[in-house]
């Protein structure tokens, strides 16, 4: 039996401490900053008890990042930063200052890059989004070039503060809704409206007919016997297209070009300020999906967008404004139609039939 | 890279625009990269025909671990060889997503010698997260991130990496470390993280006051959401000054406050008896107001998204839990929901949904806390009232 | 009547104290009828035993009609021979419930000839009942009532009687005649409301304004409930006296409206467009704010207690109806809804359950009527979207 | 074969027309009231757009009324009010005079006849109520004896406006909730605790077997056979008590006087004032049943009652203020302990769980 001597193989280390990534005065300051002031659109000031100051400037980034353009990152952080930066919840990139005037030449340095600088406040800031067509086997559409087309729609919602208050888009490629897209002030929302293809000739090799049985929600999937083969049947009716078969199984494939599209919801949030986090509710039910530049999306979007900045109140979510206005009066100012797919026929629907008389006409 | 450029007219589109490019990211990497060629190849063609070209999962990973890599093939792999295999691999990032300059590079090294060069910086979960590469280069990526101090995040039914929001690091209303908390929960939960084990996945996220900077109201299994228990601070002078400033504090602050706690008339008056410690006014006005001193965190369970039971928001399960008790309060709460999870959740039902079906007050009883009035926001309404049969003194 | 009193120890009890005593009625009606001797006699038992002493159900009536009367029978007939039955009559109240002491000594002289002389004025749902007589004496009662112009109201799986509240005959906010839509429909229903052919029971109520003095809201299956489309109609010297007089406008209207959309200062300004005609101003300074001129009502479906589904409240169907057209629209939207409930609702199932268990966008379908904005809070928050194959222009 | 003319007999002529009953002032101002005042509790004054005036008297009735005592309301209609009077909706008698002076001799008769006067505005009007053991079979317990005992207790409230606002309570003697219990300030509710006693003797006989065990909910009926005899057993851990397979099959009694007992439920309305109609949520779980004068329950709704007098704003309904405060404020105000059956664990419980981190301490 030969013995060779193998190196421990290393396991189960977890991430790096954050501690030596921290710039020095945060660790000066960790816990003791007092108050902040945003200098403008993407540069935020901290202020220490201690009277140090904290610069972080906030630029846009797409999230799909090459090393190329991390090493960039580096590159800037090295020169202005000490070496360090952060990427924040929304995936854009914040470099951290310790000096006012090194700001500018920052900012001069990734626009010239092509990184505009914003996202704070009362801004639209980056999508949160998928993988789409890039990488994931379950879209419906695909992701960064929605996000790219929408954000260079609103590029001016992110770098000039102009609404009032956040706007967080959120898009997801299908129904797993990977991301806080239940839960945005506009979520995109890529949707399949043809029940699964079902590949009989692999099912049963590839699936457990009764996990992929008991997968749908709505009991829409019966075990049969199709050409001889144990298989299984989708009774069309009972299919609201949720994909969840698919998951589990292979052979239950939803791509359909001519009738996957896009859905746009509105009116959601996570966070407690003001108003309790709230879902985001459908506003159009589909629009076709048309790369590269999704114009549909694009419009739609900032349709909704526009309405917000000009009808909302200072500080004032897109879902709190609606709940101001009403939903008639959102379907009313924005030319969306009202249709039987916004009604919810889901498990709790019976709580969003208006069971009163506040009315609006 | 000698590669021969695929045609790429309608994404050509996408590098249009002020927004910064994924188009142009994924050209930047075919500078060293094939799989990034072959990758541009693909994704023209699926803009062409409306529809992805992968094909369903496939299980790859690295020795010993039984999650961290999302295995990928094309379903064209003739057309684009070198995206045959095309697997991500998700990594723990460090809390708040700091790095040096240096730290970044090492992994972009890596990234170069094994993969495609593209990453998600992050994912949505909030790994680092590298797209793309073969089978047989997982297990050198691995050896090398392990090396440079750095290890795989989680997928399938397993724990998955923590996040959280920049907290103390950053940011004056953290009422608690969430950076540190968060740090010590992932390492504490590497072996589930690393090894499934569960009925499906578990995600923690960790935000520093209910701003909830890191969405965990929307996304987590277990939120823990910084809150304070006594006063807001307030110091008159600085309202004063927002007042002089021009801020409309009546209509901008106090009309805003959504239990109308808060009333104006040249000084600012809260009942903070009623105050739900939203941050509004907090928000709006820095530097008068700050939460108050007495901090910790409620604990929240059960959010996600709409797969298959509907989407869940995070619910109480403790009101306040104080800073100093947070980790050792949130290790034995998870032990016990996840023997309870263990034992009764199904194939696939996330914790929130488990809750749901068994219903509240079997859940807390199964993990020992009693029941307390913040944990709904109204008692039932409804008469189906389970009677117990030994009840105390009813 | 020269029957010997039962010993009534306990019931005595609820003849003290100022709130007027349902024990010295039957005590009282014991002057003329045995029945209520021996209704204390059960009754004082039940108050002993702590629980009831009748039997279940049992089907009795009149000629031709399916309801109207409610069997019971005592299941102590040997110690209460004379409630041995012990059946309630229910009789259409006219509308507004209305009288005349000439009609109500008519009732009386009827009751008195061949009931107990117990009454309810009125039942919960309106009707006023008749408590307690022998099956025999059912044909006398009927003959008797409908010679003074009485009929039965409804019982089982038919319409009920419809009730409203006074409306037009004696407040200034009814937006539509209450008891002559009320009376209009009860009349028209008379076949649906003694012939039990539906798969559950069917209420109306009728209330003139948002104030719902009959509580349709919460227990009819359709809801007429007044409201205006134009602007309230505002009276300034009124409101300025309202304030002279002391009201605090700001706190008590302006703070109090559920939508924020009035200013005071020193002046009212209502921001019509917003307000959701909730009544809150208009009650607190009737003589200065009224209800618009466009009146009419909106039409809700489906309230009802809990059993078995949970309770539902009336849900909006049509937003507005002008008054002159209620009665026909509503004609129309019944015979609709009726059909649909016929040959789709369950045995016991109400139209509100109906509704919740197919979904209000088929129900919508089936009746024929457009889905607007006005009959949600709020569009869906799921995505599991039926959409339909043949699908219009999407 | 003998012919004997029998007289036609007279069906389905509906009810009288109200028209008939109106008084005089009523008929010449049907329509054209202007405004009310409300001149003492009990006393309401409505003037109309001519300047005439009417006056209601509005006095308590227990409901259950003797021949006698409509008779005695008939004169007193004929001694002040031309032979006119009314019903209300919760169940008081209204006497309506044209001339003011007439108030006083009324009130001092009606007083005499041992019937407050009072229920208007800011008031706890009558109790809205239902058969109990007075009439019906499915009772947990009595109606008439807890309103009176509860009346008796509460009257200052009926003859007086001490409250912030109206205050509506209901009483229903079993969970089929006759009236509107289920959304009432206050609501005394009877409940059982125990699974019904299953009489098989007789079920066969008297009961279709399939339709019993449909009507359960949960479904905690199944069919069994029991001593040879075709019946059905009920899974005592699904069973809540809701009383519906009695309601359908006599063989399912559920009357258990060591068991049944009361609930108390709060914070319910109807009118679309202020806040939308809502539904009363539950205070106390249980509380025993002991007549005649059931001093727990009177307790209780005193409690709650008192809480809100004191503590409730100027045109708060119980529910606003409940809302206002929080209900953890209100539990401790009130002392009521808050227990595993407060938390709703039926169809749409999970949206009643708390989730938002909006917290009251
Ligand atoms: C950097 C970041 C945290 C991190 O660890 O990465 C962050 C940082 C700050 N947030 Fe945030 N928030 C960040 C994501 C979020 C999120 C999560 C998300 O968007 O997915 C939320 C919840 C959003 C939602 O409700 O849908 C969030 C809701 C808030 C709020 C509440 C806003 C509201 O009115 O609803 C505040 C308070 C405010 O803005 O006045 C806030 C305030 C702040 C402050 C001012 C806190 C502070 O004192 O430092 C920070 C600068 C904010 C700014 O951009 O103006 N932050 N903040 C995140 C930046 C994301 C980005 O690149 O745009
Ligand atoms: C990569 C990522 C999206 C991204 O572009 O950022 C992602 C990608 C996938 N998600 Fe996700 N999820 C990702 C974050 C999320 C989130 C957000 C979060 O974690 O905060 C959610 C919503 C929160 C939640 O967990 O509910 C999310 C909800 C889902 C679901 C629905 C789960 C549910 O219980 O509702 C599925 C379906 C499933 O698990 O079967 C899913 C499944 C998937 C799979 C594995 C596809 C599948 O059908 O099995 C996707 C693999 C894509 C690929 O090819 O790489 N993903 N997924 C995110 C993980 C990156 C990371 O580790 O940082
Ligand atoms: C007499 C009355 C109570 C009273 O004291 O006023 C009453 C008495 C009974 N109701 Fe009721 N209900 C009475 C108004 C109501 C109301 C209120 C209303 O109509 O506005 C409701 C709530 C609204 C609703 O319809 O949902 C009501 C909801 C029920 C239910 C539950 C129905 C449901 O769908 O949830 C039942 C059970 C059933 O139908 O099987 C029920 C069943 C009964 C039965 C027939 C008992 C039974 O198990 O079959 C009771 C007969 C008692 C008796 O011996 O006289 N009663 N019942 C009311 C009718 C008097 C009248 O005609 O004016
Ligand atoms: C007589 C009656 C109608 C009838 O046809 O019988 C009636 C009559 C009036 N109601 Fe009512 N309401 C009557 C039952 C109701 C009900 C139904 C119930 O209690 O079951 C409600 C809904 C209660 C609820 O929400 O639970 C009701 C909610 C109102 C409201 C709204 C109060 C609120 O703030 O929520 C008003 C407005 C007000 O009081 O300011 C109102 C106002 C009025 C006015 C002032 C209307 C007017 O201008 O004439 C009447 C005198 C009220 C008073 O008592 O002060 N009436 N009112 C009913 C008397 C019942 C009784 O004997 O006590
Ligand atoms: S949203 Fe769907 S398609 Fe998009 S990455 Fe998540 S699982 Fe894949
Ligand atoms: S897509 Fe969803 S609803 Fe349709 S068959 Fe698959 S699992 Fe069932
Ligand atoms: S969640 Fe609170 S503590 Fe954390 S970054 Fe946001 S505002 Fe600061
Ligand atoms: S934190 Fe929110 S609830 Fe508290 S006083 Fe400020 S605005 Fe009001
Ligand atoms: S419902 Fe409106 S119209 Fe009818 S009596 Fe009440 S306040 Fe008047
Ligand atoms: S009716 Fe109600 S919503 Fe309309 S202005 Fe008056 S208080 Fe506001
Ligand atoms: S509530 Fe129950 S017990 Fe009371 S009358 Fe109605 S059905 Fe009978
Ligand atoms: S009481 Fe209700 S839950 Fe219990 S067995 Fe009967 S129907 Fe079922």
């Amino acid at each position: 039996m030969a013995t060779t001597i193998t190196p421990k193989r290393i396991t189960d280390i977890g991430p790096p401490h954050y501690e030596k990534f921290l710039p020095p005065v945060i660790r000066r300051n960790y816990g003791a900053w007092k108050y902040h002031e945003v200098l403008e659109p993407g540069v935020l000031c901290h202020v220490s008890e201690t009277g140090e100051k904290l610069y972080s400037v906030r630029a846009a980034s797409p999230r799909l990042l090459s090393i190329q353009t991390i090493r960039l990152f580096a590159d800037l952080a090295d020169k202005y930063c000490g070496g360090y930066l952060r990427f924040t919840s929304r995936n854009n990139v914040e470099f951290l200052l310790e000096k006012l005037d090194e700001v500018a030449p920052l900012k001069a340095d990734l626009a010239a890059a092509g990184f505009p600088i914003g996202g704070t406040r009362a801004t639209i800031s980056n999508i949160v989004h998928t993988q789409g067509w890039v990488h994931c086997h379950s879209s419906a559409t695909d992701a960064s070039g929605i996000v790219k087309s929408v954000m260079d729609s609103l590029s001016e919602y992110f770098v000039e503060e102009k609404l009032p208050a956040k706007l967080r888009i959120a898009v997801a490629c299908c129904l797993n809704m990977c991301g806080a897209v239940h839960c945005s002030d506009i979520a995109i929302l890529g949707v399949h409206r043809r029940p699964p293809k079902i590949r009989h000739d692999m099912l049963a090799k590839v699936c457990e007919v009764p996990t992929l049985i008991s997968s749908c929600p709505t009991g829409a999937i019966r075990s049969a016997v199709v050409e001889g083969r144990q298989s299984v049947e989708v009774i069309e009716e009972q299919c609201m297209f949720c994909g969840n078969c698919y998951t589990v199984c292979p052979a239950m494939p939803m791509n359909d070009p001519e009738n996957d599209g896009i859905s746009i919801w509105v009116g959601g949030k996570v966070s407690n300020a003001r108003s309790e986090p709230k879902f985001t509710k459908l506003a159009i039910p589909f629009l076709p999906n048309n790369p590269p530049r999704w114009p549909e999306v694009v419009e739609a979007v900032k349709n909704i967008v526009e309405n917000y900045a000009k009808n909302a109140r200072r500080f004032e979510r897109m879902g709190e404004w609606i709940e101001r206005i009403g939903w008639p009066r959102f379907f009313e100012l924005t030319g969306i139609e009202f249709t039987r797919y916004h009604i919810d026929d889901f498990k709790n629907a019976g709580l969003t039939f208006a069971r009163s008389t506040h009315l609006r006409f | 890279m000698d590669e021969k450029k695929p045609k790429t007219e309608l994404l050509d589109e996408l590098e249009k625009g002020p927004w910064p490019s994924f188009v142009t990211e994924i050209k930047k990497a075919t500078e060293t990269s094939p799989m990034a060629t072959d990758l541009l190849g693909q994704l023209e063609l699926s803009y062409h025909e409306r529809k992805g070209h992968w094909k369903h999962g496939g299980i790859v990973g690295v020795l010993g671990y039984g999650g961290g890599v999302i295995g990928r093939y094309s379903d064209v792999p003739e057309q684009f060889p070198n995206i045959a295999h095309f697997h991500t691999i998700r990594i723990n990032q460090p809390s708040g997503w700091f790095y040096t300059s240096d730290s970044l590079r090492t992994l972009c090294n890596i990234w170069e010698r094994h993969g495609s060069g593209l990453t998600n910086m992050h994912g949505s979960t909030g790994d680092i997260v590298f797209l793309g590469t073969r089978t047989e280069e997982l297990e050198p990526v691995f050896k090398e991130l392990t090396e440079a101090g750095f290890d795989l995040g989680g997928s399938g039914s397993a724990m998955r990496t923590p996040s959280c929001c920049v907290g103390e690091a950053r940011c004056e209303w953290a009422c608690y470390d969430t950076m540190k908390l968060c740090n010590d929960l992932t390492q504490a939960y590497q072996d589930e993280l690393h090894r499934p084990s569960f009925p499906y996945k578990f995600k923690i996220k960790c935000a520093g006051c209910p701003n909830d900077c890191v969405a965990a109201e929307a996304r987590a299994d277990l939120s823990v959401i910084g809150i304070w228990k006594d006063d807001i601070q307030q110091d008159d002078e600085a309202v004063a000054k927002y007042a002089a400033e021009g801020l409309d504090i009546q209509r901008d602050v106090c009309d805003k406050c959504p239990t109308r706690c808060m009333s104006w008339n040249g000084e600012l008056t809260i009942n903070n008896r009623e105050c739900v410690r939203c941050m509004h006014c907090i928000n709006v006005m820095p530097k008068a107001l700050r939460p108050g001193v007495e901090k910790g965190a409620a604990l929240l369970i059960g959010s996600k998204a709409p797969i298959v039971q509907g989407a869940l928001l995070s619910s109480v399960l403790v009101p306040f839990v104080p800073q100093e008790e947070l980790f050792d309060t949130i290790k034995e709460l998870i032990s016990r929901v996840w023997e309870f999870w263990d034992e009764y959740g199904k194939n696939r039902e996330r914790v929130g949904e488990l809750i749901q079906r068994v219903g509240m007050a079997n859940f807390l009883d199964a993990i020992g806390l009693d029941p307390v009035p913040q944990m709904v926001t109204a008692p039932r309404d409804n008469p189906y009232i389970y009677f117990q049969k030994k009840s105390e003194n009813e």
